[in-house]
Order: C-alpha cells, then sequence, then structure tokens
C-alpha cells in the first residue's frame, strides 16, 4: 500500500462513566480496505468511530483521519423534506454540485420517490437516502454506524455493492457491525468486553 | 471562496423555510402565545384604557422576551433528534455560516412578525402612533440580538431533557439589556423625549451579538452532540 | 457604653445584628462545609481504594 | 518559575495539589483573621453615620461580599476562556467549584443589601441600580449551577459551563451599565450605597480590611475545594493512591 492510511490511529484510549471502554488500541485503514468493527453493545464501537469522525473529543491516542464521511445510526434526513430537498441542503453546505442528485437518488434505489417526503418513505427508504448522502459528498473514507440494520436483502445487496466500488475506487470503509459482512470486509478489529 | 458561503447561507434558509413551510405551528405557536398574553393583560387590568397605555411597552416587550424564548425549541431540537445537526458540524465548513442561516430565519418568523404586528398589539394596548412608532423600531432593533443569543442557550440546552426551564434560567437573564432600551425607548417615547441613545444602545448590542454569537453557538453545539 | 447600648445601637440593633449574624453563619457554614466535603470525598476514595487493593 | 513553566505546571494536577495545599491553609487563616479583626474593628470602635447611625456598620459585611460575588464571577469567565481555548482541566474544575461558593456569596450579599435598606430607604427591597444587578448576578449563578446538574458527563458539562461563564461575563458590564442606567435615571439617586461620602479613615479602614478577608476566604475556600475536586477526578491514578494511603489522616 504505497499511499499513506486513509486512517490510522496510535493507541487510543476511551473511558467512559469510569469504565475503559478501550485502551492501547492501535490500527490503521489504507485506501481499498474495508475494515469491519465487531463487538458486542456497549463495548465502545460508536464511541470510537464518533471520535474518529471528530464528534466525540474525550479520547486519548494520536489519531489522522483523511475527509471522511460519517453515518450513525440515525439516517441524517429531515423527515419534513423530501429526499431531493435533503440531497440538495447537503450540496449546498458541502459545495458540492447539485447536478448528481438524481443518479445519486437512483442509485440507492429511490427511483420515483425523490419527491415524496421522507416520513411516508418506509425505513429502509429512509436509510437508503441516509446513504445516498455518502455517493453524492464524495469523500475517501467512510465511517459506517450499523449501515445494515433495518435493511431488507435487497438493501444488504446494494450495501455490498457500494461498499465493492468504494473500495475498488481507492477510497476506504471502516464500519461497525452487529453481523459480520462476510467476505467484503477485508480486515475485522474485535473490540473486547471491555 | 464567497460564492461557497453564499451558497452555504442560501441553501440552509431555503431548508428552514421549507421545514417552516412543512410545519408552521412550530411558528405559530409563539405568535399565538404573544396574541394570548396581550389579551391576557388586558383583561387582566379590565380593559381600563389609561392603565392599558401605562403598562403597554412594558407588557408588549416581555411578552416578545418569552415568545422568543418558547420559538427557540424550533432552532436546534429537530435537527439535534434526527442527525442533521451532527452532519451539519461536519461537513459545513465554515460551521457558523449555516448556523447562522438558521437564526436568521428563526429571527424572520419570530422577531421580524412580532415588529410586523405591532400597529395590532398597540392598538389594544391603547398605545399613541409616535409610541407604536418607536416601539415597532426598537423592536426590529432588538429582536436579531434576543435570537442570536437564544440561539447559544438553546445550543446549549438542545439535547437536555428539562431544556425549557434550563433555557429561560441561561437566556432571559442575558435579554435583559435588550429588555431596557426597548421599553425605555417607548416610554420616553411616550413623553415625546429623543430616543437616539436608545437605539444606538440597541444596535450596539445586536452588532456585538452578530458578532460573537454565531462562534458560541457553534461551540455550543459541538458540545451537545458530542453527548448522544 | 455598656453591653446593653452595644446590643441596642442606638435602635437598629436588630438590622445590624441581623446582617453580622447572618454572615458570621455563612462564613462559618461555608468553611466547615468545604472541610467536611473534603475529608467525606477522601474518606470514600481510601474505602474504594482499599476495597481495589483487596480484590 | 518563568510563566511559561508555571503555565506547564498549571497544567498537571498534581502538581497544583502538592504545591497549594500550604497557600489554601495560609489563605484560610489570614481570612480568619482579617475578617475578625475587620468585623470587630468596624461594629465596636468605628464611629456610626452622622445620617445612618449604627445601621451605617452593615456597609462592613455588605459591600465585601458585593465585590466577591462579582470577582467571583469574572475569576470563573477567565476560567472558562481557558479551558476552552487551552483545555486546561484545572481551568474547568475552578469553574466547577466557584459556582457555590459564588451563589452563596451573592444571596448573602443580596440579603445584607435588603436588611441595610430596611432602616435606610424603609422598605426591604427597594429596586436600587446595585441591588437589581446583584439579582441578575445571583439568577447568572443559578443558570451555571442548573447547566451543570442538567448535563450528565462530567466533560460535556464542563465545556458548556464554561462556555456559559465566558457569556456571562461578557454580559455582565452590559447588564450592569443598563440596569444602572435604567434604575438611577427611573427613580432619583438616593444615597448610593458603595460609592458612600468620602469616608474618614477610620471609617473605610476596616472595611479594606474586610474586603481583603472575603478575597482570601475565596482563595481558601476554591483552593481546598479545587484540591478535593482533583483528587476525586484523578482517583485512580498512582499519584493519589500514594497521597491517600501514605498520609493515614
Amino acid at each position: 500500500m504505497s499511499t499513506p492510511p486513509l486512517l490510522s490511529a496510535n493507541k487510543l484510549r476511551c473511558e467512559r462513566d469510569m469504565r475503559v471502554l478501550f485502551k492501547d488500541l492501535s490500527f490503521s485503514v489504507g485506501a481499498g480496505e474495508c475494515v469491519e468493527l465487531l463487538g458486542p453493545n456497549g463495548s465502545g464501537k460508536s464511541t470510537l468511530l464518533r471520535a474518529l469522525a471528530g464528534l466525540y473529543p474525550d479520547v486519548e491516542g494520536e489519531v489522522s483521519v483523511a475527509a471522511s464521511m460519517y453515518v450513525g445510526h440515525r439516517n441524517g434526513l429531515n423527515v419534513l423534506l423530501t429526499p431531493r430537498e435533503n440531497l440538495q441542503w447537503y450540496a449546498g453546505i458541502t459545495g458540492v454540485g447539485v447536478t448528481g442528485i438524481d443518479a445519486v437518488l437512483q442509485r440507492v434505489g429511490l427511483y420515483g420517490f425523490e419527491d415524496s417526503a421522507c416520513q411516508r418513505l418506509s425505513q429502509g427508504q429512509q436509510r437508503r437516502a441516509g446513504l445516498a448522502v455518502l455517493l453524492l459528498v464524495d469523500r475517501p473514507l467512510w465511517l459506517l454506524d450499523e449501515p445494515l440494520n433495518a435493511l431488507d436483502t435487497q438493501g444488504q445487496a446494494l450495501i455490498n455493492d457500494l461498499l465493492n466500488e468504494h473500495c475498488a475506487a481507492n477510497g476506504a470503509v471502516f464500519c461497525a457491525t452487529h453481523q459480520p459482512l462476510g467476505e467484503i470486509a477485508t480486515r475485522s478489529i474485535v473490540l473486547g468486553g471491555g | 471562496m464567497r460564492s461557497a458561503i453564499a451558497g452555504q447561507v442560501i441553501s440552509q434558509v431555503v431548508r428552514e423555510w421549507r421545514t417552516i413551510a412543512r410545519a408552521p405551528i412550530d411558528v405559530a405557536n409563539p405568535l399565538m402565545f404573544f396574541f394570548l398574553g396581550i389579551s391576557l393583560f388586558a383583561i387582566g387590568t379590565g380593559g381600563e384604557r389609561e392603565g392599558l397605555a401605562e403598562i403597554g411597552p412594558a407588557v408588549i416587550w416581555v411578552l416578545v422576551l418569552l415568545a422568543n424564548l418558547l420559538s427557540l425549541d424550533t432552532l436546534f431540537k429537530r435537527d439535534h433528534a434526527d442527525g442533521t445537526l451532527e452532519q451539519l458540524l461536519l461537513l459545513a465548513q465554515p460551521v457558523f455560516v449555516p448556523v447562522l442561516g438558521k437564526v436568521i430565519v428563526h429571527w424572520c418568523f419570530t422577531g421580524v412578525m412580532m415588529t410586523l404586528l405591532t400597529p395590532l398589539s398597540a392598538l389594544v394596548m391603547n398605545l399613541t402612533l409616535d409610541q407604536t412608532w418607536i416601539l415597532m423600531l426598537t423592536l426590529i432593533l432588538g429582536t436579531p440580538s434576543l435570537s442570536l443569543i437564544g440561539a447559544i442557550g438553546a445550543a446549549l440546552t438542545v439535547g437536555l431533557r428539562s431544556g425549557g426551564v434550563l433555557l429561560a434560567l441561561v437566556v432571559l437573564p442575558l435579554y435583559l439589556p435588550v429588555l431596557i432600551f426597548g421599553v425605555s425607548a417607548a416610554y420616553l417615547a411616550g413623553d415625546g423625549l429623543a430616543v437616539t441613545a436608545q437605539l444606538y444602545w440597541l444596535g450596539a448590542i445586536a452588532v456585538l451579538a452578530l458578532t460573537l454569537a454565531p462562534f458560541a453557538v457553534t461551540q455550543a453545539l459541538a458540545i451537545s452532540v458530542e453527548q448522544t | 457604653m455598656s453591653f446593653a447600648e452595644f446590643v441596642h445601637m442606638g435602635g437598629h440593633g436588630l438590622y445590624v445584628w441581623l446582617a453580622y449574624g447572618s454572615t458570621i453563619a455563612v462564613v462559618v457554614a461555608l468553611w466547615l462545609s468545604t472541610r467536611a466535603s473534603g475529608q467525606r470525598v477522601r474518606k470514600e476514595l481510601k474505602m474504594g481504594l482499599k476495597r481495589q487493593s483487596k480484590v | 518559575m518563568t510563566i511559561k513553566e508555571l503555565w506547564h505546571r498549571l497544567g498537571s494536577p498534581r502538581w497544583f495539589y502538592q504545591m497549594m495545599g500550604p497557600w489554601g491553609t495560609g489563605l484560610g487563616v489570614a481570612a480568619a483573621l482579617l475578617l475578625i479583626t475587620g468585623t470587630l474593628w468596624g461594629l465596636i470602635i468605628a464611629p456610626p453615620d452622622y445620617q445612618q447611625g449604627n445601621s451605617f456598620r452593615i456597609i462592613y459585611v455588605h459591600v465585601p461580599t458585593a465585590l466577591v460575588c462579582q470577582s467571583a464571577y469574572i475569576m470563573m469567565g477567565v476560567a472558562g476562556f481557558l479551558f476552552l481555548v487551552w483545555r486546561m482541566k484545572l481551568a474547568d474544575m475552578v469553574v466547577k467549584v466557584t459556582v457555590p461558593f459564588g451563589m452563596v456569596m451573592t444571596a448573602l450579599g443580596l440579603f445584607t443589601g435588603s436588611v441595610w435598606g430596611a432602616p435606610t430607604w424603609g422598605t426591604w427591597w427597594e429596586w436600587d441600580a446595585r441591588t437589581t444587578s446583584m439579582l441578575v448576578l445571583l439568577f447568572l449563578y443559578f443558570g451555571l449551577y442548573a447547566l451543570r446538574q442538567a448535563i450528565p458527563r462530567a466533560e460535556s458539562a464542563g465545556r458548556a459551563c464554561a462556555l456559559l461563564a465566558l457569556v456571562g461575563v461578557i454580559n455582565i458590564p452590559i447588564i450592569k451599565y443598563s440596569v444602572d442606567w435604567w434604575l438611577t435615571l427611573h427613580q432619583p439617586a438616593t444615597f448610593t450605597l458603595t460609592e458612600a461620602p468620602s469616608m474618614p479613615a477610620e471609617m473605610w479602614l476596616p472595611l479594606l480590611v474586610n474586603v481583603i478577608g472575603v478575597y482570601c476566604l475565596m482563595g481558601a475556600v476554591v483552593i481546598s475545594s479545587l484540591r478535593t475536586e482533583i483528587l476525586r477526578r484523578e482517583c485512580n491514578t498512582s499519584w493519589v493512591r500514594e497521597e491517600l494511603m501514605g498520609e493515614p489522616a
């Protein structure tokens, strides 16, 4: 891997409510890699992801993160607006063009639902709309927190395709999940019982 | 760079405008509260016209303060719940620009709305034309700082259970200077005295709030987001 | 100046003693509570450490 | 000890804990001595005011508390700034520890102010500019206290309170000016409490002694609460274990 890793963490330590979630945690994710983060509930998966995304500052240790895109448990959608309007907002605040919105919405299988309010879409469809932002705002590193839940089989197939395409295009994925991703995960890190 | 910032503000304002258009009740409630409060005071003083004119400006200003306080929830609560607030903090560069866009839209639907309706409330409160005019002037100058300072309180308390009362306790003491200059201007105008000093002060506070508040709001949002 | 006059304070005795009494009470209470909370926290931590060393 | 070295040292709570031990007790003793002499001096030796008679003696308790509660808030504002910008853990503890002290002193200042107002102005509560701005200061302290309780996580609560303290300290002069201007304009300037007429020396000397005494009290209380807070937060470090276990007291 000639290119520098997109994400490298050295001796991370996190203590929350007097409990040490993880310590001396070091790893790095290079371009083209899809690393899955496994571990029981409450083992600090979400906390680690949020810390890497920059939302949670109380993690000690050195971290260097390339431009990343974080998708958490919540979809990051205003349910009053339509998927198109949500993506227009995302395009506005990040400065990327609005031209790609239709193509992205079709890619995640929301053809025909672009202009109905998100609150009328199903859970799976809202999850897909949330993931559409990943394609619109093209950033090399994806930090995903449980992308598979609330998705039917085609949805999970869609996730696999998106991850493969992203890794193939020299992107990287760091994904916390309950069910292992199976063959597309190049490596997996397990957070201990703490 | 300039177009990027303009693009951010426009897209944020358009988004807020659409959200409010889809759920106007969030904005209508504070205005209803404002007029309900005015009629309560009018009924409370037995509708006797001199008494009302005496307390009119103070009542209107205090109710504007409280209505603004009630409407602060609509600023961040929805975005905090559905995760867009996190995305805003992560993706927008610089962050305070869309935040400022949100506060401007909030001001339009609370401060400006109540200022435009002042003739109506002044009529109910039996104020002179001069007082009404000065009252509107002080409101249009004072309400921006209310929204800006209020946004700091809203951002600090957005994720908390006891948000409402805490927000009032945190924000109302900081509203005091605006209230004082607003009310005193209306009373002095009633006696036909000059009010330029008050207007200068209101303008100065508004400019101070405009320059400092967005950064405090962004910092407060980062603190609230880290707790979920 | 006899003691009675001193207490009477020329008619303002009530106010002066109310103010001074409350101040002295608050200052002493503040000092005691600061010391007490210090000792309580130290005792709790020591107990915690003792339990840890036993485990 | 250059400033830079002091700054670096202040970053480590352990250094503060050990160095400030003697300072805490020293200030405590100084506060006790100063306050006792100042109070007795003001009560017995200082002459009564020609206008107010003996009720004037309340100035020796009211003014010091009124001053210290404002300085405590300004200290919190500065500590808040240090914590937010340079992430100094000590500064967060200063903000957390000073709130109860400031609140108690403000309430005390308000109470003694209204007790003094009773004989002087004939009413227990007068909307004078000073009492009002102290009342607003009390609300600012309540706001900080309530925010600290409302946020479960200690680190977030620290940052939120640091920010609110900073915002508060920027607003204090504006609030003070607008209240002073509005309430003194609103009713004729009665006898102002703090800027008493140029007092003869034997009148303001006890006042000065008490003011210094109250500031020493603030130093003592803040330092000793800080040391307790440091132990609580660093409880699983080795130096704390050695500090607690080694010291049988």
